[in-house]
């Protein structure tokens, strides 16, 4: 028994070695660029399809004879959304020299990493995370993202809810960074318009069912709720809300916007309203996109799928355009050349955040997003 | 032949069991099926020798507790012993480690010193645990609450009073041992797995409050911008920061082996283990348990206070998501993992978890599913952990002389 | 009157799930002493073979009073069949281990579990369809109860009965408690201790996969991750009532619904799993084995 | 002879049913006292109220260490009277089956000892000295009640009989004046009943204790105690010298039954 | 031949209990198996039911090798044992005790007749027996585990130790109660005992175990008159 540990313990070494001489070893002459977000636990299911357009986008870059000559080498890495796995990613793509980040996905994930990317001098382009403060608290030069972030999009929402006549509101999170920094901040933005905001309330993803929270809203008859989360719950929400006959307005963010919130919330979607990058499915680059991706894996594009495509769009323009992977070179590129994406024609400000691709409010009308006048 | 029927059976009743989910793909409001017929084909032979294999093991098992009792007297026993009672043989061992540890960072890259950090984060958190797990015997499933209260000890103080690691380093210790003794107080009369449940709900609650306590903890936005230590104000670059982390926690991690080794071989330790063995007798023996019991408790959370401050640290970010039930569920399996009690039972559990995980990145998407499935294999094929506790035989020259 | 009333029926449903899953988890408590920590897996088991059964036959174009019945059958029939599965895999050949060793691989076996329907079906959440009808008769009444959650209440109550029923007076029942106070002399008695544990894992698993179906088609929706959380709860209600005790499952299953529905009722939804939790510990300060175990006093 | 332990009027209920009913029982120093009775007349439980594992319901336990003023001991923790003074052994025996035989002894030597969390981890000359000392007066102990060759054995790879020793010189250990065996002879052989009928007379004579057992096994308790108890249904039905129990009708037809020899 | 241990070997995990055991029990026979604490008596009853199976050698029940089968298996047979600490289960009542006895049974009427024939012979059973097994005294759950395993309707009945922890008079009531099932139902008794004195005079043969090995086998008289037993198991 022992030995079979000891011969165990061994044979774990030497792969583990083997592992370490082989990230060391690198085929000459790529680009590499790093895709982090979570592929396992419970928000894998934002992680996954964010990497797989990369993987798209790389194979479409690839196909055209790569950037400035030369190939483009993409390294996914898993980091389950946590802080601490994010660092550790982060070391890691560093260490096998990566040019630039596409991630990471979860606004604390990306928090951890950055400051490990930036004293690397690695850009950093997250397709999702949306928290002000990364960009506008202007510690880190090295980071973009193509979504805009909350700020703007809490304001689109306070536009919206006071469009709607919005006297009394409630406003829901689902207790995680993106839902209640962007439902704090379209508190603020209610209560500065002077709307009653009567529910300030968090609920757990999850959870069996939200009817308690339901009753509590119905009984508060307010003209509409803001909630800030992911679409799962927000079809949980507003299917047993629609059941119990709550007709209040219900308004949410990009997290919501997503094909499968029609397709579970079903009927009772109907109307409801959700900001979100401008939509592009009308674009020709995005549709083609989202053809070949349905073609590819054999499912519709996920939230952050274009984003993070047009992440490595502008990455590849920036480099071109840069001539070198050289990055100050790239970081100035990053701002100045605009790229043509799915999303849009972008570039980015000074501070990170995109421009060109901004935000819009949509309602479900007969199964479809559409944007709202 | 028989085998072979068995292994056919095995393999049939496992491709019964995951034909919905792996050979049919149902999108049931646009109402269409994918069939995955060659996914049926892979787990038919991928189960047919897998159990194979599967019962050639737990027959080797059992057939390995017969021959053990012959062998040991002869060459395990004493290789065991040798290898951790014997000083000319542990001390080498012993320096060798500590060799390979101190150079590690200068001959691997800096992502391998990050993961060696983490696991080395782990194996102090381990060893904390160990103390109340392992020695004390009291489950406690919600050890990472206290690792929280380090961490945002660190933080918080940091953000409010723009206090230093080195000043937090003891104090945020200090406050996690605290939470392990109030928290302790009212439930630590509560047996097995109630306890557990109870120090789950007390992990959760103190995630919950992170989460919601916005004016103070800024709930799950967390807290980013947490210096690293400084190392007499020097600047340094990313290499050299992860350097001098990792030397950081390398020596809390000497000094919490060496507290806890002297610990176990001490009067409190004996105290433990004999309240683990049996708490009657034990209160019998003229010993305060319930005191006993904070000691451990207390004690354990000290380590994971301390190595919370570390974290924040290291991350430079918190927020409440680090802190899950998952993660105090990782840290019982270092404890249960390693050998109830064992220290380098402990160290080399915890060597395991967290860079297995990292070195089967190359399966990417497998990852957790292998990872899974080895804990369970570890647990039935080596259910009492890699190394038992061995207990200390103390020297008696004096008793010779009557 | 009628908030509370609102409140006092959402905390039901919820209860009742709870419940469900609890049974399982408080019955193999009795007859191993182990905390099946996979148990909420299975759950989610059940929820995904109603999806893909009910999905199966929705395109075959079958009535849907026949998919209800054989959707409800296969999730509780798979359920089962994981359950016996797991128990010969993980539990049964650590029978004579250290108390904390099945633990463990009852933990790997849950992140086993979870990333392997991950890995088969996507980490998407997927639409469920609802297999409940709206009733009509219910229809004014809908504010205060739908339909699928009369029914989740009703079949609550129905497994209740029959459990209890089982429990109490059939042979295989008998032999249950019989293990659960001493497996030895039970097999000493004749009592076939593996063919009543498996017994046991393939009933609580069974309740566990049409907990799962029953909630799915309530909430409308699933993924691999369904399971962690309700398990979680489930575990908390089966200790809130006494672990080892199958009215106390139920019970703490309803008190566990009732205490979350109140205080995000009347509280603030932010801390209804800090009220739960509390709740727990403040019980078992004073009834340390939860309020219908028998606080087994050790023979001195 | 100073009275060491009196127990007056004590009382015990569980719900409804009395388990001890007003019982009174003395131990003078240096004395042998046996408590016996049928199964379920409460001895065990008298054992449990005086060692504090119960509270008793009513009535009080006094005990008067030699040389020291009387004092209560009734609702006190086990661990505080075993630190007054009175030590037990268990009638299913209890040791701490994964330690060494070495260990378990020491562990007696808990509560007279001093060294805390400090002083383990920073092993200062005081603490070292302590530790030796501790070992040391275990491994004496060890060699008086004939254990020594069994150091460092697991307590739990012992045979029976030295288990049952090892149990008696851990309670000797924590430096009583009072020992209270709870059937020390159950599940010996007559030759080992025999020897250890030698090494509690022994015991008491070089330890300075006084012992109370609880014991069925009646050619020992005649043959070593000084004076006998005998309780039923709680109560207390008689009191003397073994002569006077051995002849006493209520003795006989509550638990000795007409002829004795075989039991 | 009723029962036949063929040089039986038992472990347990790596401690080997029994070195060799071979033993024989007639039809109709009490046979005695004394010796020391943790001399292998235990063990020896434990491979007979099946709890704990030996490694090598063979156990023959009339004939039939059962030393494969599991326990149930072999209580189906017609073996059944009462373990030493008696082991009633505290949570059933008397009663349900008893019908635990015949699970393996399917017969209600006769099961009922049995029912009553153990009221008859310990009525103190019949008086409580909707009590819970735990209120017992020592003595009564005695009696209730002898009853038990009477259900079963055996026809070679195991007893381990059925005198520890029991005052001198019930002790008597017990041995007068095995002697009298012996004789009425015809039961084969194998009766594992610490208190050798009173095991040797309802017994017709006897075996001394000392370490894992029989050392010893003769008729209960003649080992009564042993100088060595005398010594070592009877204290004269």
């Amino acid at each position: 028994m022992k030995q079979s540990i000891i011969r165990w313990a061994g044979s774990i070494l030497a792969s583990v070695i083997t592992l370490c001489l082989l990230s060391g070893v690198s085929i000459a002459d790529t680009i590499k660029i790093g895709v982090a977000s979570p592929y396992s636990g419970d928000l894998a299911s934002y992680g996954i399809p964010a990497k797989n357009a990369a993987e798209i986008a790389v194979k479409a870059i690839n196909a055209k004879g790569g950037i400035l000559g030369k190939q483009v080498e993409l390294l996914a890495e898993d980091d389950v959304c946590e802080p601490n796995t994010a660092t550790t990613v982060a070391a890691k793509l560093v260490a096998a020299k990566v040019v630039a980040v596409i991630g990471h996905l979860c606004s604390g994930a990306t928090e951890a990493a950055l400051p490990t990317y930036r004293d690397a001098k690695v850009i950093v382009i997250s397709p999702a995370s949306t928290n002000p403060t990364l960009t506008l608290s202007g510690k880190y030069p090295n980071f973009f993202r193509t979504i805009a972030h909350d700020a703007a999009q809490a304001d689109l929402q306070v536009a919206y809810a006071l469009k709607l006549g919005t006297k009394k509101a409630a406003v829901i999170h689902d207790k995680g960074t993106y839902g209640k920094g962007l439902a704090s901040l379209a508190r603020d933005g209610l209560e500065k318009a002077n709307v009653e905001v009567v529910l300030f309330e968090g609920i757990t993803p999850g959870a069996v069912d939200y009817s308690a929270l339901i009753r509590k809203i119905s009984r508060a008859k307010v003209d509409t709720v803001v909630f800030g989360g992911y679409h799962p719950e927000a079809s949980k929400i507003i299917k047993q809300a629609r059941q119990k006959k709550i007709n209040a307005n219900f308004i949410s963010g990009d997290g919501v916007k997503d094909p499968s919130f029609l397709k579970v919330a079903g009927k009772y979607a109907e109307k409801y309203y959700a900001s979100a990058p401008t939509d592009v499915s009308q674009v020709a680059m995005a549709k083609s996109v989202s053809d070949e991706y349905k073609k590819v894996f054999g499912s519709d594009v996920g939230t952050f799928s274009l984003q993070a495509y047009a992440a490595l769009q502008a990455l590849a323009g920036s480099i071109e355009a840069a001539g070198s992977t050289n990055y100050d070179d790239v970081v100035k590129a990053m701002r100045a050349k605009k790229v043509n994406t799915p999303l849009g024609t972008i570039n980015f400000d000074a501070s990170g955040d995109v421009l060109g691709a901004g935000f819009a409010m949509y309602q479900v009308m007969d199964g479809k997003f559409v944007e709202a006048k | 032949m028989a085998e072979f029927k068995k292994s056919f059976i095995a393999a049939l009743w496992f491709v019964i069991l995951t034909f919905p989910f792996v050979a049919m793909k149902v999108d049931s409001f646009e109402k269409v099926v994918t069939w995955r017929w060659d996914n049926v084909l892979y787990m038919g032979v991928g189960c047919f020798f897998f159990s194979w294999l599967w019962r050639y093991l737990l027959q080797r098992k059992e057939f390995s507790k017969t021959e053990d009792k012959n062998k040991k007297s002869l060459f395990q026993q004493t290789l065991k012993d040798r290898l951790f009672s014997d000083p000319k043989v542990f001390r080498p061992v012993l320096i060798a480690a500590f060799c390979v540890a101190v150079i590690f960072p200068f001959l691997f890259s800096p992502y391998q010193t990050t993961i060696m950090t983490t696991a080395l984060i782990y194996v102090v958190l381990g060893l904390g645990l160990n103390i109340v797990v392992g020695l004390a015997g009291l489950l406690d499933l919600g050890y990472v609450a206290f690792y929280a209260v380090g961490a945002y000890s660190y933080a918080l103080f940091n953000y409010y009073y723009g206090w230093g690691f080195w000043s937090i380093l003891p104090a945020g210790a200090i406050l996690a041992a605290m939470f392990g003794v109030v928290l302790g107080v009212p439930v630590l009369r509560l047996r097995g797995d109630y306890l557990a449940i109870v120090t789950l709900g007390f992990g959760e609650i103190i995630r919950l409050i992170l989460e919601n306590w916005d004016e103070v903890t800024f709930g799950p936005q967390g807290i980013p911008n947490i210096p690293k230590p400084n190392f007499f104000g020097l600047e340094m670059d990313f290499q050299t920061t992860t350097l001098y982390m990792y030397f950081v926690v390398f020596v809390m991690t000497i000094f919490t082996i060496v507290v806890v080794r002297r610990l176990n071989n001490s009067r409190i330790g004996r105290a433990w283990i004999a309240l683990r063995e049996d708490e009657i007798a034990c209160q019998a023996m003229g010993i305060d348990t319930t005191k006993t019991k904070l000691i451990a408790f207390g004690l354990g959370a000290t380590w994971a206070g301390m190595m919370g401050v570390f974290f924040a640290a290291k991350n430079s970010f918190v927020n409440p998501h680090s802190f899950t039930f998952i993660q105090s569920a990782m840290i019982l399996c270092i404890v249960v993992l390693g050998g109830m009690g064992s220290i380098v039972g402990a160290i080399l559990a915890a060597l395991i978890l967290v860079l297995l995980p990292e070195y089967l990145r190359a399966f990417s998407e497998y990852r957790m599913l292998i990872f899974g499935g080895i804990m369970i294999i570890m647990m039935v094929f080596r259910p009492e952990g890699l190394i038992s506790n061995v207990r200390r035989k103390y020297e008696l020259h004096g008793g010779e002389k009557n | 009157m009628d908030y509370f009333l609102e409140l006092l029926l959402g905390g039901l449903t919820r209860g009742s799930i709870y419940a469900l899953i609890a049974l399982g988890y408080t019955m193999v408590y009795g007859v191993l002493g182990l905390i099946n920590f996979a148990h909420g897996e299975v759950y989610m088991i059940g929820a995904f073979v109603g999806l893909i059964v009910s999905g199966l036959l929705t395109v075959l174009g079958w009535p849907v009073l026949a998919i209800v019945a054989i959707a409800t059958v296969c999730a509780m029939v798979y359920a089962a069949a994981y359950g016996f599965t797991i128990e010969k895999v993980a539990y049964q050949p650590l029978r004579h281990a250290p108390r904390l060793s099945p633990l463990i691989s009852a933990i790997g076996m849950s992140i086993f579990l979870q990333n392997y329907v991950l890995l088969a079906q996507s980490s998407d959440f997927q639409a469920f369809p609802q297999l409940v009808p709206d009733f009509e008769f219910l229809e004014p009444y809908t504010h205060i109860i739908l339909s699928s959650e009369l029914v989740i209440i009703l079949a609550g109550v129905v497994t209740l009965i029959v459990l209890f029923l089982l429990i109490k007076f059939t042979k295989i029942g008998k032999a249950m408690r019989a293990i659960s106070q001493d497996r030895q002399m039970a097999m000493l008695l004749g009592v076939n201790v593996d063919n009543v544990i498996s017994a046991t894992f393939i009933i609580g698993s069974a309740l566990a996969g049409l907990g799962g179906i029953l909630v799915a088609s309530h909430v409308g929706q699933i993924n691999f991750y369904i399971g962690f959380i309700a398990g979680l709860k489930a575990f908390t209600a089966a200790v809130l009532g006494g672990i080892g005790s199958i009215p106390g499952a139920a019970l703490g299953g309803l008190i566990l619904g009732w205490t979350e529905s109140f205080a995000t009722g009347y509280v603030s939804s932010d801390y209804e799993d800090v009220f739960a939790f509390g709740l727990l510990v403040f019980i078992l300060i004073f009834r340390p084995a939860g309020i219908l175990g028998k606080v087994s006093s050790e023979k001195v | 002879m100073q009275t060491i332990l009196d127990v007056k009027q004590l009382t015990m209920d569980f719900g409804g049913l009395r388990a001890i009913d007003h019982v009174d029982l003395d131990i003078k120093q240096g004395e042998i006292v046996a408590l016996i009775g049928p199964n379920g007349a409460g001895k065990t439980t008298f054992f449990n109220c005086i060692t504090g594992i119960y509270k008793p319901t009513g009535g009080d336990v006094l005990i008067a260490p030699p040389e020291k003023k009387q004092k209560r001991i009734n609702g006190k923790k086990p661990n505080q009277i075993t630190v007054a003074g009175l030590a037990r052994t268990f009638q299913n025996i209890r040791l701490f089956a994964n330690m060494t035989v070495l260990e378990n002894v020491m562990i007696g030597q808990h509560c007279r000892t001093r060294t805390g969390i400090a002083g383990a981890v920073f092993q200062g000359k005081k603490v070292r000295a302590e530790e030796r000392r501790v070992i040391d007066y275990s491994h004496t102990l060890l060699k008086k009640v004939g254990l020594d060759q069994y150091v460092h054995h697991l307590a739990k790879n012992l045979p029976y009989a030295n288990q049952r020793r090892l149990e008696i010189a851990r309670a000797l250990a924590t430096d009583p004046f009072l020992l209270l065996l709870d059937e020390p002879a159950a599940g010996m052989n007559p030759q080992e009943t025999a020897e250890l009928d030698q090494f509690i007379t022994r015991i008491r004579d070089e330890e300075n204790v006084s012992i109370l057992l609880i014991e069925h096994d009646m050619r020992l308790v005649m043959s070593i105690s000084d004076r006998i108890f005998v309780v039923d249904y709680g109560k207390k039905i008689a009191q003397g010298t073994p002569a006077e129990i051995q002849n006493n009708k209520n003795v006989i037809k509550a638990y000795l039954g007409e002829d004795i020899d075989d039991a | 031949m009723m029962l036949k241990l063929n040089d039986i070997h038992t472990f347990y995990g790596n401690i080997q209990a029994l070195k060799g055991v071979s033993l024989e029990i007639e039809e109709g026979e009490i046979i005695t198996l004394i010796g020391s604490n943790g001399a292998g008596k235990t063990t020896t009853l434990m491979s007979v039911c099946g709890l704990t199976p030996p490694r090598t050698g063979e156990i023959l029940f009339r004939g039939k090798q059962i030393h494969a089968l599991n326990a149930d298996k072999i209580v189906a047979l017609g073996i059944s044992q009462i373990p030493e600490g008696r082991r009633i289960f505290p949570e059933f009542t008397i009663k349900e005790n008893l019908e635990m006895g015949a699970y393996l049974r399917n017969d209600k009427v006769e099961i009922r007749k049995d029912l009553d024939y153990m009221f008859d012979l310990f009525p103190i059973l019949k008086e409580r027996q909707n009590q819970r097994g735990g209120s017992l005294s020592g003595g009564e759950q005695q009696m209730l585990a002898i009853s038990r395993a009477l259900m079963a309707r055996p026809t070679l009945l195991l007893l381990d130790e059925p005198s520890l922890g029991l005052a001198p008079i019930i002790v008597r009531q017990i041995f007068d109660i095995i002697k009298k099932i012996n004789q009425e139902q015809k039961t084969t008794i194998f009766l594992v005992e610490q208190n050798a004195n009173l095991a040797l005079k309802v017994a017709h043969r006897g075996y001394v175990m000392e370490n894992g090995q029989i050392t010893l086998v003769d008729s209960a008289s003649n080992l009564l008159n042993d100088e060595a037993v005398k010594k070592i198991y009877l204290g004269a």
